[in-house]
């Protein structure tokens, strides 16, 4: 594929999707080969059994990743229903615990709207902002606990910023207060390592097509603990634990159990692979003048860099950098040209939120890519400097 | 499928866009030579595009003229393309200016208007500095 | 793949689920090929780009199939999401125009449990039996119409008899009382010629998996005329006009796409053949003594028969019918061995209802799949029948 | 993978079933030879499951023992396993039959318990009915 400029695009938009692994797309298609082996799971016949079979699999390869039950695990059709679900289902289910939740304000959407629709049902919902450094006072949580509180929704890893919250220390806290704990895990999930048995999580949302798996399939972990439940938003068949009915989606299934395993294999690997990239890239940017790196750089994943730079258009910036396939805020307001709210939560203003490059990268970003990216971007930044009246700059 | 790939492949900037953007050769001051040098400014109220136009006048005819433009690609385009178009033209010509035309040849999408509105603010500014009587302003 | 016999399943189960059309596969895997065909399509880059320009163009696939405009149709995650989106989504919408709902005994779990959900809500939903030929009479309907009702659900094809419901007078009816109506067509898309121009349907669900396409996605349709609307009940990053949120799955949805264009192409042919083998099955059977046909075969989807066998017990006769992959009573309900609440809704007792096996087969069953189809049943029958006390004959 | 494939292959139906169920040899009537001939039923109550042994019994030896079942494989398996055991030999002996034992060889799943349940009744009834003297039951 080549971009408006004849040269091919360097794709550094892994927190939006990455590209899938070939091993998860072989044995998709493998599941389409013979007709027998792509059967309804809930048949009763061989074929059926066959899919029940391979989907257990699946089950089983997802619950190594995360170190959980595989029947902890339901399948849903990607973070955004898993949050959902986990949100709103968590709330409506324990309406009776109390109608106060608690959320952060640089969440995704998935997550910001489902608390902004449950307080359309009467619930109350707390949104705490984070330090200029993206994380969460464990003590401004504390602090907006009360008795009423049923519910805390906080990510894991920002998807904008690559910021990482302490889950630990905030799901000890929840369930010491006797709190639901939920966390948005679309950006870490295979990615960093997660623990399950060890971590004080309740309920927790992921994505395949965030971890080289493919787009339309993803999970909800719900701990099997007294008083973790939800409702559930769909009804039909009974199709996991009566929590998610429809036809199982038999190749994505297998493609979301392949991609966890590889993960699983590569974890370590992986993530020095990013870490080594993120200091190229950040040790070529770092010299540009009037760039700010937004979100801590200790807690931080480092597949995500985000820079905001003074007296750039970030729309004009975005095209200068072609052929680079970066983001500028969130992928899911790409569309919208708002300044990115997450950044705004940093205590970005919009001229800075709007400058915000996002740069992602993963197993198969090579160091050429980031040096490419480097130079684009020096080179970018100047000259819309050098275009720029004074005043803007 | 060329029909849908073309557009694909440029998104929402089309070729004369993408030339004028990567290659604004009116960007930066004018050297106003012997003439006289007039700024007018425009900018959005929330801060966010500004647009900048220098011309540098001689006798009535617009020997220079140049922009900076803090804004979008279409912004920038739009401000580069009337660059080219007006200098070295009568000043009074600038009156030919005409926000329609501009989006329809560079297929500015309608919501983003109030940019090539901004120009447009610039262009009368410019005007009405430069020696009203010269100008036929109806 | 064997069976427990050695020998390869015969595959009569199309109404669970189809076999992939290879051109689907090949469609679908060759967008994993490459990084850069494998984009988020709110990605606001050449990536991003593409991936959007191919989802357009499977919107208008889908749309050439059931002849309604692109920008009319969701996509979701199947049909029992379309339905509950459909259902639940209008009837909240709606609410202040009324809240009495009417639906069928005979629908899909999907139907029937979204409506059982309302009712929690406060709506209230009049549930009407069809004839003994699975036959909703439309005057049945018009009674049961009140000024306070405002959403009407039948469905297309039933899943487990084939039966045909008349949507163009029930959509004509509710239209003249200015009642919305929703017809579940899983198991007609892509079989029977759709228009939806000239029907008066308001929701219409959909599945891709009924009609060789990949499992786990669908398409809801939703007519552009006033008070046609729905309330979301997934919230977040605004896609899908922000009734469906959540990444859109790139390769499921150029899948769904090819499939509606190769169904499209193929209606008359697939629709011939299944009439050819159901003939052919129908005269193979015929004969066997005691066996009543489920469902008028006047109004009836040629590519479904279902039989019900005097004195044979089900469970031991789909053991008998190996290695026959057929179903008894509907894939959903397959695993908990409860007589099929359709059958007995068409006035079967649950004897018979727990005997009936439903045949469904396709464009690439053959005749002699049939023929087998025919030997085995008639041999299982006669055998159970021998072993069988003869009060249960 | 062997080990999920098996399973798989035979679904809920074990080597045994299968082989039982595909072959039942003393499915239908016994022919009592010159003994006396009993019959004894059982039923669920939901006219679900039935099931009917016939005996033939000569000097307190079953020397037929034979069956006929309307109900699931594993009932007709668990019927044919009974009468495959208990032919032969002394009437008595069906004091031994064991509804945890059947379970467990065939593989029945526990919610299927009250179909073997009926084959228990069946033999208590049959037992009944044989000539209580010759019999031991404590
Ligand atoms: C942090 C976070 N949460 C949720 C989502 C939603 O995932 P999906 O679009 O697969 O539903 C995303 C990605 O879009 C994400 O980055
Ligand atoms: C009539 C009918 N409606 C709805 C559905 C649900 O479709 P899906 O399982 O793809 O969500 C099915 C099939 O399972 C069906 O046959």
């Amino acid at each position: 594929m080549k971009t408006a400029h004849g040269s091919s695009p360097v794709y550094l938009d892994h927190a939006a999707t990455t590209p899938i692994d070939p091993a998860v797309a072989v044995a998709m298609s493998a599941c389409f080969a013979a007709r027998a082996d792509y059967g309804n799971a809930s048949s009763n016949h061989i074929v059926g059994r066959r899919a029940r079979a391979a989907i257990d699999t699946a089950r089983q390869e997802l619950g190594l990743l995360l170190n959980a039950q595989p029947q902890d695990l339901i399948w849903t059709s990607g973070a955004t229903e898993s949050v959902n679900l986990a949100i709103i289902g968590a709330a409506r289910f324990r309406a009776h615990r109390g109608r106060h939740l608690i959320t952060m304000t640089t969440e995704h959407k998935a997550v910001a709207e489902s608390f902004d629709a449950l307080e359309k049902e009467g619930f109350e919902v707390t949104r705490l902002s984070p330090g200029v450094d993206g994380i969460l006072p464990l003590s401004d949580l504390e602090a907006a606990m009360r008795d009423q509180t049923q519910l805390v929704s906080i990510m894991h890893v920002n998807n904008e910023t690559g910021v990482i919250q302490d889950i630990e220390a905030i799901g000890t806290l929840c369930r010491s207060r006797d709190v639901l704990f939920h966390t948005d895990a679309a950006q870490s999930v295979g990615k960093l390592h997660i623990d399950l048995e060890a971590l004080p999580v309740d309920l927790l949302s992921l994505t395949a097509h965030k971890f080289r798996g493919p787009q339309g399939i993803g999970a909800l972990y719900m701990a099997n603990r007294p008083g973790c439940r939800v409702a559930p938003l769909l009804h039909g068949g009974g199709q996991e634990r009566r929590l998610r009915p429809g036809t199982s989606a038999l190749h994505q299934i297998i493609g979301i159990g392949v991609a966890a395993r590889l993960a699983q294999n590569r974890l370590a690997e992986n993530l020095s692979h990013v870490t080594t990239l993120q200091a190229r890239l950040w040790r070529g940017l770092n010299g540009v003048s009037g760039i700010t790196r937004n979100g801590c750089a200790e807690s931080h994943y480092p597949g995500i860099l985000n820079i905001s730079a003074e007296g750039v258009e970030g729309e004009s910036l975005m095209l200068a950098l072609e052929p680079l396939c970066v983001a500028s805020g969130s992928a899911c307001n790409a569309q919208s040209g708002e300044p990115s709210f997450v950044l705004k939560a940093l205590g970005r203003t919009d001229l800075e939120a709007q400058s915000a490059i996002r740069f992602s990268y993963g197993p198969e970003t090579s160091r050429s890519d980031i040096d490419l990216a480097v130079k684009l971007y020096r080179s970018a930044v100047s000259r819309l400097r050098t275009i720029a009246p004074d005043a803007a700059a | 499928m060329t029909s849908v790939t073309e557009p694909v492949l440029l998104g929402p900037y089309n070729e004369q866009v993408r030339g004028l953007f990567q290659n604004p050769r009116h960007a930066g001051d004018a050297a106003a030579g012997n003439g006289r040098r007039y700024e007018a400014r425009a900018s959005e109220a929330t801060a966010g595009a500004q647009i900048l136009l220098i011309a540098g006048v001689t006798e009535g005819i617009l020997a220079a003229l140049r922009f900076r433009v803090f804004g979008c690609p279409h912004l920038i385009a739009a401000a580069e393309a009337t660059c080219e178009r007006f200098e070295g033209g009568a000043v009074n010509k600038l009156q030919e200016f005409s926000v329609s035309d501009l989006m329809e040849t560079l297929g500015v999408p309608v919501e983003k208007m109030g940019r090539i509105l901004l120009l447009e603010d610039a262009i009368q500014a410019l005007l009405s500095q430069v020696d009203g009587k010269a100008i036929n302003r109806n």
